[in-house]
């Protein structure tokens, strides 16, 4: 098996409940490690709730239940992520999250990229700014910005509100990234810009991409996967 | 022909309701002016010291209200301090840690609490206080502290449901955020949550301080008294606006302390406006503010 | 030459002794210099306005000092000292054995004062027979026409039971007889002058310290209530104004009561109504 | 870091229990301080019997019955005209008048009760005595008056809130159909929106129960049954005020912590009630 080698998250029979009512039915999927693996499919089917259960942030949500089996490879040894000792902090750290619609904090762009630093206790500011900076030009960001990094970030355009938080999301480097719809609520040129830019990120993170768009999945995706009637399918 | 006399009917019934109840309202601030209006100068404040002296305790003010908005504006302060903390505090665990089980019985009875005539709620401070007083700590008398803490429980409930009601409508992309970035549960509470949601929270303790401005039937029990001038600490007993209005109505010597009362409703009036209106300024700006979205 | 100087410095000193005790009223308040504390006075109503002027006086002398004034009534008042919650407690009536066995009560005696039915300045009944004033606090006659006044029902007022005025005026005046329950009841002396003052119908009682031209004091039996009638004895509804301690009278409570009982305590006594017992 | 979770919930929890325990402890430490009088067993005459202390009667019947009186009587004045404010501001919304009343409504309040008692003293109480022309205008009327004013603002918020929560499609059928702005209230409004409305007038009841300082300067405080509504009455609020007064070792006193035990069951019994009606409005919106 060759292949092993290169996977970076292994799901085995995940079920996902919502109020009782079942969201995914005995999902099991591979995802191979430097890929971006699509996920389509109608809406309403539970996408981000599957984009949830790898960084485990739908236990934020009430009356929520899981079933089955995630595990990704960090290093060399693949973690059972709901293992009881694992800490969901670091977890999130390791795995970052884009969400639909941009959402940046009411704070400045600078502290807004620090805000993961300042959350995981990281005090050094010169190795701070450092990072801020790199994550800003693995973003596409820096041109645009780094006259003004005191400024509030919600003052930025739609695509460069969605480019902080892609920045925001990298400053760990994180070695898994999930998006959920990254360019629904942009325009079609801000929309290519971050696809432009998720393809130059495949060769740090794994990344799992929600889209509603086919053309942009057949563009940038290595692999993909339809959800509908709860069950995950793959379709190339 | 019957429904249009109905449907006219219903229009009339409507204005008249609206006219008298203006109307009412519009007579008693309107009575409150006429008569009180020319006693509304720093004489009614300071009596015959001079302001300065008097701000900066150097001569003591007898016959104006100087004594009772000072006294007024300690027992907020006090009883604020006291309460949000708390109200915060709960307010929090009802929102983000409360099983679900068990938030039905606090709600009810935080609800309770919210109804308990302040009376009773003075009545409850006045019976400590004497109990405290005769089995613990013989220096322990009715005082600005004792009302103060009564006070607190009073607002306690505006402050608890504004916090919990304020956290609770968050959208959820708002609640996600630090988490999807590692932030623990007490990080997304201190750095997102309720920075997010200031402008609910502040107004509710705007209103609760004009609650604690407002209520009579809690302080007059106690520690509230005629005449005591600037309180010297917590443990001292203190004069009220609204105990001071009270008063005033009821025993009066002469028309001039009469007018006292009229002004002392004016200024009363005043501040209660005022933080009602500050209130719903901080709600409407604060949240276009912080709660921009593009 | 020693002799004129001696009796120069006797003239001197005799002169200077003058000066002294002319200035000795203004004295009076010396022996406030340099306390520091907290004076906490509650209880009867009649009490308050000498309270508040002998307060005032006090406190323009040595701002250090705060004295607090609350009312409540005469049992407040005696309950209150004897619990410890006030340094001083007043009463417009004597406190009763059990009390001042159960206290150790002080009583010191610093007025004496009556207690007058009082109607609205307008109304046109002026004299009443204590058996009328029973009658119209009993509510056996309800209207002012009975007694030669319009015809408008009568609208009683009263105290509640820790006031010493009304256990004055209901031993004394009705003689133990009922007050109706129809009374509206009313929380001060103060607060029965401005009732009766606002209500036209009105029959009342109040210190008679309190009366002005607001009130009018009802003759009773041929007799005017004024500060002299209860002087003289011929006015019967009286009653001293006691300032109690509990045990012996100490420290600020004590320069406090020595001021009342002084001459110029005496004097705004005096001056609001009330019969000075020195 | 996992420490520092721990220690913050605990406090956070334990603010809650403090605070709830407030609630409970307050009821508590009343049902304690009465026991003496409840052991004796005379709680139903101590609710109903009269208030003669000079006989050694201490019946709270005429403060409870004052209580009700004037509650009841300022829910009556002002339910009428709460409908009409609030049928103003959400239904017929004249040029846009009704936000204006609102506004000026939600500002009431605001107004402190103590004013309230004020100017019913100084304005509407020798009005009430001229112009019926008995009694000395300190009564259950004028009490009732200030206190219906002073509930109409929670009344007409409650009502309007209801109002909003009528599906706008149902509304719009009326209209499609020709309906007028009666029909579409007793139509689609009011079966819609009675249940807020209830709960807007339960806890109106409530608040003209509880509250102290209108009662107590406007109501004469007699300790008589009330006959009429310009009868002199004494509500359990004002009684409270008025005894605290008292010795503390008296049965009078120990009579002010019945009345807060009867006022603190009356107003949970109220808030239970009106949560009950929200909880069923919510179960047949969702079916």
């Amino acid at each position: 098996m060759p292949m092993t080698e290169n996977i970076k998250i292994n799901i085995k029979n995940l079920w996902f409940y919502y109020n009782d009512h079942p969201i995914l039915e005995d999902i099991s999927l591979e995802i191979p490690q430097n890929t971006i693996t699509a996920v389509t499919g109608p809406s309403g089917q539970g996408k981000s709730t599957f984009l949830m259960t790898l960084n485990r942030l739908w236990e934020s949500i009430e009356e929520t239940r899981i079933k089955g089996h995630i595990e990704i490879r960090f290093g060399s040894d693949f973690q059972n992520i709901y293992d009881k000792r694992y800490n969901v902090s670091d977890l999130r750290r390791q795995v970052g999250m884009v969400f639909q619609v941009p959402n940046p904090l009411p704070m400045s762009i600078y502290n807004n990229i620090a805000f993961p630093l300042k959350l995981k206790g990281e005090n050094n500011k010169t190795l701070g700014s450092f990072r801020v900076e790199d994550a800003l030009k693995r973003s596409f960001l820096w041109d645009e910005v780094k006259d003004r990094l005191n400024e509030d970030a919600r003052a930025l355009s739609g695509g460069q509100q969605q480019r902080l938080c892609i920045a925001r999301a990298l400053v760990l480097n994180p070695q898994v990234l999930l998006l959920d719809e990254p360019t629904s609520s942009l325009d079609d040129k801000s929309g290519r810009v971050i696809e432009d830019l998720l393809l130059e990120l495949k060769k740090d993170c794994t990344m799992i991409l929600v889209s509603h768009y086919l053309d942009q999945v057949k563009r940038i995706a290595d692999s993909g996967m339809v959800l509908s009637d709860r069950q995950m399918k793959q379709q190339w | 022909m019957k429904p249009e006399f109905f449907d006219r009917l219903f229009n009339y019934f409507s204005w008249g309701c609206s006219i008298l109840l203006v109307g009412a309202v519009l007579t008693i601030v309107g009575f409150l002016i006429a008569n009180g209006y020319q006693s509304l100068n720093l004489h009614l404040i300071f009596d015959d010291t001079r302001p300065l002296d008097a701000i900066f305790l150097k001569s003591q003010v007898f016959d104006g209200l100087f004594p009772a908005i000072a006294g007024t504006l300690f027992l907020i302060t006090l009883s604020i301090i006291v309460a949000i903390p708390l109200g915060l505090a709960t307010g929090i665990f009802l929102a983000e840690y409360c099983p679900p089980k068990i938030k039905g019985s606090f709600s009810l009875l935080f609800d309770i609490l919210a109804g308990i005539p302040s009376i009773v709620v003075g009545l409850f401070g006045f019976c400590v206080t004497i109990f405290l007083h005769h089995y613990f700590y013989t220096r322990l008398f009715p005082c600005l502290l004792i009302s103060a803490l009564s006070l607190a429980f009073l607002v306690l409930p505006y402050i608890i449901r504004t916090t919990q009601i304020s956290l609770e409508t968050l959208p959820l992309s708002v609640r996600l955020t630090a988490p999807s970035l590692g932030a623990t549960k007490l990080q997304n509470i201190f750095y997102v949550l309720l920075p997010s949601s200031l402008s609910g929270i502040l107004s509710g303790i705007i209103l609760s301080i004009g609650r604690c401005a407002e209520d009579t039937a809690v302080i007059m029990l106690t520690g509230a008294v005629a005449t005591a001038g600037i309180p010297k600490s917590v443990f001292s007993s203190f004069e009220a606006l609204p105990f001071y209005i009270y008063y005033i109505s009821s025993q009066y010597s002469d028309n001039s302390e009469l007018m006292k009362g009229y002004g002392a409703c004016l200024i009363l009036l005043f501040i209660c406006i005022s933080l009602f209106v500050f209130a719903h300024w901080i709600k409407k700006r604060l949240s276009q503010k912080i709660l921009y979205r593009p | 030459m020693i002799i004129r100087n001696l009796t120069a410095l006797l003239i001197f000193m005799i002169m200077l002794f003058f000066l002294v005790a002319g200035n000795c009223f203004a004295g009076e308040l010396d022996r406030f210099k340099g306390e520091k504390q907290v004076l906490r006075i509650s209880g009867g109503t009649a009490h308050i306005p000498v309270m508040k002027e002998a307060a005032k006086r006090i406190m323009t002398f040595n701002p250090d000092i705060r004295i607090t004034i609350a009312g409540g009534g005469s049992g407040a008042g005696i309950k209150q000292v004897g619990e410890g919650l006030v340094d001083i407690g007043n009463s417009g009536r004597k406190a009763t054995e059990a009390e001042i066995n159960k206290y150790g009560l002080k009583m010191i005696k610093w007025a004496i004062d009556g207690v007058a039915a009082v109607v609205n300045p307008k109304n046109l009944v002026k004299t009443l027979t204590r058996q009328q004033l029973q009658d119209i606090f009993s509510g056996k006659i309800a209207n002012w026409k009975e007694l030669g006044g319009n015809d408008k029902p009568i609208n009683v007022y009263t105290r509640d039971k820790a006031s010493g005025t009304r256990s004055i005026f209901w031993k004394k005046a009705l003689e133990k007889k009922d007050i109706t329950s129809r009374a509206n009841v009313v929380v001060s002396n103060g607060a029965m002058k401005t009732a009766v003052n606002n209500d036209p119908y009105s029959i009342g009682y109040v210190s008679v310290g309190f009366i002005n031209d607001s009130v009018f004091a009802i003759v009773l039996d041929g007799v005017k209530p004024t500060m002299d009638s209860v002087k003289q004895g011929q006015y019967t509804v009286a009653r001293g104004l006691y300032s109690n301690t509990k045990g012996d009278v100490k420290g600020l409570a004590k320069k406090f009561i020595d001021y009342l009982l002084g001459p110029e305590g005496q004097k705004i006594a005096l001056e609001k109504g009330f019969i000075p017992v020195s | 870091m996992d420490v520092k979770e721990t220690i913050f919930k605990s406090v956070f929890f334990a603010a809650s229990i403090l605070s709830a325990g407030i609630t409970l402890f307050i009821l508590g430490f009343m049902i304690v301080l009465a026991l003496p009088i409840l052991k004796q067993g005379l709680f139903f005459d101590m609710l109903t019997g009269p208030w003669a202390p000079d006989h050694g009667l201490f019946g709270l019947g005429p403060m409870i019955i004052g209580t009700i009186c004037i509650a009841l009587m300022a829910l009556v004045i002002s339910f009428p005209v709460s409908l009409g404010c609030s049928f103003f501001i959400g239904i017929l919304n004249p040029r846009g008048l009704g936000k204006w009343l609102k506004k000026i409504i939600e500002s009431m309040t605001a107004v402190p009760t103590v004013i309230y008692g004020f100017v019913g003293i100084f304005f509407l109480v020798p009005l009430v005595r001229e112009l019926f022309l008995k009694g000395s205008g300190m009564c259950i009327l004028s009490a009732a008056i200030m206190l219906s004013i002073l509930i109409s603002p929670t009344m007409i918020l409650f009502f309007v809130q209801s109002f909003s929560m009528v599906p706008q499609n149902d509304l719009n059928a009326v209209d499609a159909l020709g309906g007028n702005t009666a029909q579409k209230f007793f139509y689609v409004v009011l079966p819609h929106s009675w249940k807020g409305m209830l709960t807007g007038i339960i806890l109106s009841f409530g608040r003209a129960m509880g509250d102290t300082l209108i009662a107590l300067m406007i109501s004469g405080n007699s300790v008589a049954f009330p006959g009429s509504v310009l009868d002199s009455a004494r509500t359990l609020t004002a009684h409270i005020a008025l005894i605290i007064a008292a010795d503390f070792d008296s049965i009078e006193f120990k009579t002010i912590f019945l009345s807060s035990i009867f006022l603190y069951i009356m107003t949970s019994f109220g808030i239970i009630m009106s949560r009950f009606s929200f909880k069923k409005r919510k179960t047949i919106n969702e079916t």
